[in-house]
């Protein structure tokens, strides 16, 4: 029996978690087969979690999110029969499978979708908490819009410092007011939980939003741009699939492989023109054939847009 | 003769394990004062605060005007007429003196009606009676008469037929106080109902038609006023014939032990309580401190004691002791020989949730002596401590009980056997007395005067005039932080001292031995 | 930093200061009565939850503003049992029901809604939109005229912008917010209730033998201090954001606590004093401005803990002494 | 004459409130749809039917002995140390840089120096409360309410800016050396044949904590310093008059509970996480007033209480993950043991009193 353990922001988060729990549903759905899942709430619940699910035969455990990687290290090797996977952080063991995706190409072929659906010239970025990992989506994304418009502007914030940053839509949605109102009509959330608030207000004030992680699309139909989607659904849903017989190792999803994408569907058909999807169309098919290297703010800790 | 202002029948009124009231009954003429004494605890506030609605009896029924009367609450005791003024005052100190009168007896939802209603009523009030306080004033501004005042305004703007006063004379200079009794003439002729309770028997004596002596929860007796004399009343109050004098040997001063220069001190609130005092207290001699309660008496042990700051020179054998600052604190002071037993026991004196043995160390727990290397030597303690209480008489002699489970003679025992068996050289004493049943105040002043004899210098504070002039070997009056007088006991005579008190320094009409109340008479009153 | 840049800040500003302001006055009455009371960010909490379940339950924001303040209500009466009937300690029990608040709404939401402890994101009615005042430019004008609304406010004149930006646009809650400092003041220094709610607060005693009853008025300020947290925490979840989160009141109640004592107890400072907190909050969020500013990078850390150091130099006695009610803290026992 | 006998008021009452506590609390369970019973069996069965479970349970009982002493001894000052949490934040902090910035030889050496640092830094931490509360008459409640904010907003700064190391997402310190380590009870107990508190945090922090009881119980019961604490405690003007100073002594008092309180962090940063990271306090600070509020504020009393408490943790922990209970079912039990015990103690007190004192007139 599988096991799902879902990072501080919580299932439903509409975005992270909440797409690996759809992948888990997905597999469950097709097999018939049952998961055990716990949303964590403490720091000092993740190694317990982790413990008690393999002493319990949980196999494979797969969890979501970097925070899990000091843990999993220390953990792994005690069950060296039970398979790990680990999204978003490369754990070296040989019983982890460890998934990284390429969310600065997604956030790259959004940033392109923005740039050409923004009439100010003025787009916006909103992380979650300040880690490298969102500086690579937020580096992603300005390579996007600078791409499309040399001249654009990107303000960018960061809703915190903490944990708590990821599931503080209040703050994401007071960051959207203030991006707001220096001039941005298209905003990208890369915060979990704190999205929800971006893009709630985004709709409330009439902007284009560009959701993360799931399809939020449906969100607020007719007001949400596109999603960059980080297909964790299916990261989760192949883990499952294979089962003990999970491949260990390192795993990256990119625009190549299908594991990352934007997001087209009836909620912002309306909003999309053929000529954007064309120009973005393009520039995947460039990033998936190895033509066009978007810079990763990860391999050398910075960017070289602003 | 006409239905009785005031019936209590079968009052009782329990505290915990404490009974403050047992079945009390009295009764009340209109247009009378009625006194109520009794030594403390007696049970006299709770009597009177049942009857104004601050406490509910277990049991009992309260009649006015003949009529049967629920009083429940004050508002119930205001609405039958029944005003009182609490030994410590109820008054919101950061309101206005309008404002304090108005609350609870508003007239309407708004306040701006309310208050110029009241403004003009005061004013009335005011030419009627003779009692003057301006109405904007904020109360924790005005002094303790004027705070009176707005009391008695209170219950009068409430349209009191019946008012209790509560130990009134406290706190007021004699002034004051004759003041205070000519207002209340006043309200008797006008037929109001009085109720006045008081420690002071020539008050009782003066101004009273009845007086109740309350002993232990209980009414013993009620009596005309016309019909007893202070004696009497004493053997009421305290259950059994008294006759107190304390027997000393004429006092042998040796070399100073401790001499003021200057003494000046300034409480926290900025007030000097304490203006420029000189004074010294010779080995083997008793200096009484007399005055009124607040003229920098309480202050100037304080001082001496270590737990107040002040300026100017104490010399204790010779040598300066810090006023202020480094050094200036009560362990400092003991290692030079003083000891100190404070005027309010339970609040200073003692830890009154620490047992007895551990109360036998306050304030000396860092002498050597009772130390065990890093640790305290408990056994040790405990040891001395049952031994002193045998030696003091403590009753019950149980070291293991609280403080807080000993009676207020007995809690006093426990404080003099801890500083009096510290053999000191000097020993400031305030209020030795207060709250103590007569036995043990021979006991007590006999512990004094023997330290005297060992050669040992007593300052001793006391409100009661008489223990001032019984005890003292000389007695300095103070006045409003000021030295008013000294004089020799022998010489002079409580008016005398009464005029000093009152801060007034000729006293040449009334100064000699011709005693017109002889002090013994009034020790009982102590209470 | 331009005129519409400070007009943003403040309207930032306003918006986050109304739920401490709410706060803060319930504090205000219910310490102005001699009861302290630690346990307003429980209390907002537990309202916060409460609206949002119930306005997300019935689709409308009042029934979701009724059932936050009455489970409000509840902890202030489990707060006037502890601390007024049972003279226990008020520090204890506020503490007791922020635990309370913080424990039972994640419990609740769990087991309502089963989504982590949040409740589902409130649409349309059953959330307190803003509310555009006439003559003003709104997103009405925007879409009318087909472009963004922030260019339609830079475009107009000094006082269209300070109107339409700052003044308008706000929800309900904030307006009545502000409403109730003013009537604050008119009932606390005009009223007989006034009156004899700062008289208890400062010598129960006196109240007490002029024969009004303290538990009583001490209930009575209890319960407007918990219908204004829960008004406070209404707003949060339902204006200010649409729906509930796990502690999403992020000590909030604290800062209303601090702001409280920088108002010396009084409503009309109580007011600057939330705006002043509420502006930090914004510029908490607006770093950018602070940078153009100051011309250096000023820590986000250090802008959120200002409240906090403020009042601790206020409470040092450095700025002002502040004094509280003088009863305030003690139960008031008669016998022991 | 005592209303009631001492044991009435050490055991019974205390005992009384934990039962309402434990009342409520099932009713809080069934509310939500759940059987308490099973769920108190899981709890059981998960803290304390395996030596893993004690191992957890253990862990956080430590926490809670050095958070519950902490406040105890403040409160033996009459001072009400709320600040615990972020005293011990800060206590975390000295524990991160003994560790990271010493070379130590060997652990046994570095938990010396790590607790002085956690000492230090928690004593420093309500060391300005203290000396504000002593000085200034701020009041300590508040103080260090505010003091809480302020560290978490310090340790977020310092986490973030200066330990952080380059390019890691979590904002946490560096792992700290090896030889910091500190023998877990499965280290120590563990046999190859018979494996216990396997994976289990417990720690040797435990028995520094077990000496931290010890301690305090001499410090409060046998010591000059603690007869003025407690002296001072039950009336300040006649800890004035004995001459003991009220500044010095809520300074120390203070000084002691913020160490004492730092000193869990020890348990958390050295003995678990064995790296400082952001929220490694969850809380604890505050269970500490629960703590000491059961027990009564005597160290063996909080002894108990925090393994209880422990056991509330670690049963809680097992809740969540079996059951679809969440982990803020123990906030809620932790809620209503401060509620009853603390707050509402006077309910169970008084008819308590009236019945001792009626069954005593009627014996008398
Ligand atoms: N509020 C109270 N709670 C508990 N016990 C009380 C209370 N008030 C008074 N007592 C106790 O009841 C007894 C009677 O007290 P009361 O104040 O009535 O005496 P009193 O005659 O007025 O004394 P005094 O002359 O000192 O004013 C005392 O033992 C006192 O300790
Ligand atoms: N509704 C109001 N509108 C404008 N100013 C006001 C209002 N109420 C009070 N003020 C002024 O604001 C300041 C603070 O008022 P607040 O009500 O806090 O205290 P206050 O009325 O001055 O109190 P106090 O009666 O104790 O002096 C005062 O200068 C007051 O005159
Ligand atoms: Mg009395
Ligand atoms: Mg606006």
């Amino acid at each position: 029996e599988p096991a799902l353990i879902f990072d501080l922001g919580g299932k439903f988060d509409k975005s992270f978690n909440e797409a690996a729990f759809s992948g888990a549903t997905r597999w469950s759905e097709e097999t018939g087969g049952s998961f055990r899942e716990i949303e964590l709430q403490s720091e000092a619940q993740r190694e317990q979690a982790l413990r008690r699910f393999a002493e319990a035969g949980a196999n494979p455990i797969v969890m979501t999110g970097f925070a899990f990687g000091n843990v999993l290290s220390e953990v792994a090797p005690d069950y060296p029969d039970t398979k790990f996977a680990i999204i978003d952080m490369v754990v070296d063991a040989p019983n982890v499978r460890s998934v990284v995706f390429n969310e600065h190409e997604g956030s790259y072929l959004v940033g392109m979708m923005a740039a050409q659906a923004s009439k100010s010239g003025t787009v916006g970025f909103i992380g979650g908490m300040d880690i490298p990992l969102i500086r690579k989506f937020a580096c992603g994304y300005v390579q996007g819009v600078k791409a499309v418009n040399p001249d654009a502007t990107v303000i960018q914030n960061m809703t915190g410092t903490t944990p708590a940053a990821w599931n503080d839509p209040v703050k994401g949605s007071e960051l959207t007011k203030a991006q707001i109102s220096q001039g941005a009509d298209v905003v990208y959330a890369a915060a979990g939980g704190t999205g929800v608030g971006v893009l709630q207000t985004a709709a409330d004030e009439g902007i284009l939003s560009v959701g993360v992680d799931s399809n939020q699309n449906h969100l607020h139909s007719g007001k949400v741009l596109t999603s960059m989607m980080k297909r964790v659904d299916n990261a989760v849903y192949e883990a499952m699939t294979a089962g003990v017989d999970l491949e260990t190792g390192f795993n990256v999803m990119g625009v190549a492989n299908g594991g990352i994408d934007y997001a087209m569907d009836e909620h912002n058909a309306a909003l999309v023109s053929a000529d954007m999807k064309a120009t973005v169309d393009a520039a995947k098919d460039q990033i998936a054939s190895g033509e066009l290297a978007v810079h990763d703010y990860m391999s050398d800790n910075s960017c070289p847009v602003e | 003769m006409t239905a009785p202002a005031i019936e209590l029948k079968g009052i009782s009124k329990a505290f915990g394990p404490v009974q403050a009231n047992k079945d009390i009954s009295i009764s009340v003429q209109p247009g009378t004062i009625h006194g109520i004494i009794g030594e403390n605890g007696a049970g006299k506030s709770t009597l009177m605060s049942i009857l104004y609605g601050f406490y509910k009896a277990d049991a009992g029924e309260i009649f006015i005007k003949g009529k049967k009367t629920l009083i429940p609450d004050s508002q119930a005791a205001i609405a039958a007429g029944i005003g009182m003024v609490f030994q410590h005052f109820k008054l919101v100190e950061n309101f206005t003196v309008l404002e304090n009168i108005i609350l609870g007896a508003e007239d309407g939802a708004m306040l701006s009606t309310s208050l110029s209603n009241a403004r003009r009523e005061l004013k009335h009030l005011a030419e009627e009676y003779g009692l003057n306080v301006d109405p904007d004033a904020v109360i924790e501004n005005l002094s303790v008469g004027h705070q009176q005042r707005v009391e008695i305004l209170k219950a009068l703007y409430r349209k009191a037929e019946i008012l209790i006063l509560d130990e009134p004379t406290g706190v007021l200079t004699p002034a004051e106080a004759d003041q205070l009794f000519r207002i209340l003439d006043r309200l008797r002729a006008e037929g109001k109902t009085i109720i006045l309770i008081t420690h002071k028997l020539r008050e009782i004596m003066e101004y009273t038609n009845t007086v109740s002596v309350m002993r232990r929860g209980q009414m013993t007796a009620t009596v005309k006023t016309e019909e007893t004399s202070p004696e009497h009343l004493a053997e009421l109050m305290v259950g059994r014939k008294v006759l107190l004098r304390v027997d000393k040997a004429p006092a042998e001063p040796g070399a100073t032990v401790l001499d003021i220069k200057g003494l000046r001190v300034v409480d926290d609130k900025g007030v000097e309580r304490v203006k420029g005092i000189d004074l010294a207290v010779r080995a083997g001699e008793i200096v009484g401190i007399a005055g009124v309660a607040g003229n920098g008496q309480s202050e100037l042990l304080e001082v001496l004691g270590g737990f107040a700051e002040g300026t100017g020179t104490i010399l204790m054998n010779g040598s300066e002791i810090p006023l202020s600052g480094h050094g200036a604190d009560g362990q400092t002071r003991r290692a030079v020989g003083i000891s100190h037993v404070p005027e309010d026991r339970q609040r200073e004196g003692l830890i009154m949730e620490f047992s007895a043995w551990e109360n036998t160390v306050f304030g000396y727990h860092h002498a050597p002596e009772i130390q065990n290397g890093l640790l305290m030597d408990n056994k040790g303690i405990f040891a001395e401590a049952e031994a002193k209480m045998e030696r003091f008489d403590v009753r019950p002699p149980d070291p293991k009980l609280a403080a807080k489970n000993f009676s207020g003679g007995n809690q006093q025992k426990i404080v003099l056997a801890r500083e009096i068996e510290r053999n000191p050289d000097l020993l400031l004493i305030g209020q030795p007395t207060r709250g103590v049943d007569i036995g043990a105040i021979e006991f007590i002043h006999q512990q004094i005067v023997n330290l005297r004899d060992q050669g040992k210098a007593i300052l001793l504070v006391s409100v009661e005039l008489d223990e001032i002039m019984s005890l003292s070997d000389r007695i300095v009056v103070m006045f409003d932080g000021h030295i008013t007088g000294e004089r020799d006991p022998g010489q002079t005579n409580e008016k005398e001292l009464g005029l000093l008190m009152a801060g007034i320094t000729d006293t040449s009409t009334v100064a000699g031995n011709g005693n017109t109340t002889p002090p013994e008479q009034e020790v009982h009153a102590n209470g | 930093m331009d005129f519409l840049t400070l007009l943003q800040v403040l309207d930032t500003s306003v918006r986050l200061a109304t739920p401490l302001l709410l706060a803060c006055l319930a504090g205000l009455y219910s310490e102005r009565s001699g009861v302290v009371d630690i346990g307003l960010e429980g209390k907002m909490l537990a309202a916060a939850f409460f609206a949002a379940a119930f306005a997300f339950y019935s689709g409308n924001a009042w029934v979701g503003l009724l059932a936050g303040v009455g489970a409000s209500i509840v902890l202030s009466i489990i707060h006037g049992l502890a601390s007024v009937t049972f003279r226990g300690n008020q520090l204890i029990s506020g503490v007791a029901i922020n635990f309370l608040a913080a424990g039972m709404t994640v419990l609740a939401a769990q087991s309502w809604f089963r989504q982590g402890g949040r409740t589902p994101p409130l649409e349309g009615a059953a959330r307190f939109n803003p509310i555009e005042l006439p003559f003003a430019i709104g997103p009405n004008d925007a879409a009318a005229a087909e472009r963004p609304l922030s260019q339609l406010i830079a475009e107009a004149g000094p006082f269209q912008q300070f109107y339409s930006e700052l003044i308008s646009g706000h929800s309900i809650l904030v307006y009545l917010a502000l409403l109730t400092v003013p009537a604050t003041w008119w009932l606390l220094f005009r009223t007989r209730f006034g009156l004899r709610l700062r008289a208890v607060g400062e010598n129960p005693a006196a109240v007490d033998t002029a024969g009004i009853s303290v538990v009583w008025l001490r209930y009575g300020a209890i319960l407007i201090c918990g219908i204004l947290c829960g008004v406070a925490g209404a707003y949060l979840s339902s204006a200010l954001q649409a729906g509930f989160v796990k502690d999403m009141t992020a000590g909030r109640g604290f800062i209303a606590l601090a702001a409280l004592i920088f108002a010396k107890w009084r409503p009309v400072y109580a007011l600057w004093a939330c705006l002043l907190f509420g502006l930090f909050q914004a510029l908490e969020l607006r770093p950018d401005i602070i940078e153009n500013l100051t011309g250096m990078k000023v820590q986000v850390q250090l802008l959120g803990a200002l409240p906090y150091i403020l009042t601790v130099v206020i409470l040092a006695g450095f700025v002002g002494k502040a004094i509280p009610p003088r009863a305030s803290g003690e139960p008031y026992i008669k016998e022991r | 004459m005592d209303k009631m006998p001492k044991w009435a008021d050490i055991v019974l009452i205390p005992l009384i409130s934990l039962l309402l506590a434990a009342f409520f609390s099932a009713l809080v369970i069934l509310a939500i749809g759940e059987n308490p019973i099973e769920a108190l069996n899981l709890m059981i069965d998960g803290a304390l039917m395996r030596s893993a479970g004690w191992g957890y349970t253990l862990y956080y009982a430590t926490n809670f002995i050095f958070t519950g002493l902490a406040v105890s001894v403040a409160f033996h000052a009459r001072l009400f140390n709320i600040g615990g949490e972020g005293q011990a934040m800060l206590g975390g902090l000295g524990v991160a840089l003994v560790c990271l910035y010493i070379p130590w030889p060997h652990w046994s050496l570095s938990i010396l120096g790590a607790s002085v640092g956690a000492a230090l830094f928690g004593a420093l931490w309500a060391l300005i409360p203290a000396y504000l509360q002593a000085k200034r008459g701020s009041h300590i409640v508040i103080t260090t309410i505010m003091f809480n904010f302020i560290a978490a907003a310090l340790l977020n700064y310092v986490l973030v800016e200066m330990l952080r190391p380059v390019g890691a997402m979590d904002p946490a310190s560096a792992k700290f050396p090896d030889a910091t380590h500190l023998p877990s009870f499965q280290d120590m107990f563990s046999t190859a044949e018979t494996p216990l508190f396997r994976g289990a945090p417990a720690n040797v922090t435990f028995f520094l904590s077990l000496a931290a009881c010890l301690l305090v119980w001499v410090l409060i019961w046998k010591t000059r310093l603690g007869y003025e604490i407690r002296a001072f405690g039950q009336s300040e003007t006649a800890a004035k008059y004995a001459g003991i100073s009220p500044v010095r002594i809520t300074v120390i008092a203070m000084l002691i509970s913020g160490a004492l309180a730092g000193m869990m962090s020890v348990n958390t940063t050295m003995g678990e996480s064995e790296r400082l990271i952001l929220n490694s306090t969850e809380g604890a600070g505050f269970i500490g007033i629960a703590v000491a509020l059961m027990g009564r504020n005597h160290p063996f009393g909080v002894l108990l209480a925090a393994v209880l408490f422990g056991f509330l943790y670690q049963g809680g922990a097992e809740l969540a993950l079996w059951t679809s209970i969440p982990r803020e079912l123990i906030v809620v039990i932790q809620a209503l043991v401060i509620l009853f015990t603390g707050a509402l103690d006077n309910m169970v007190r008084h008819p308590l009193e009236k019945l001792f004192i009626a069954l005593r007139r009627r014996n008398a």
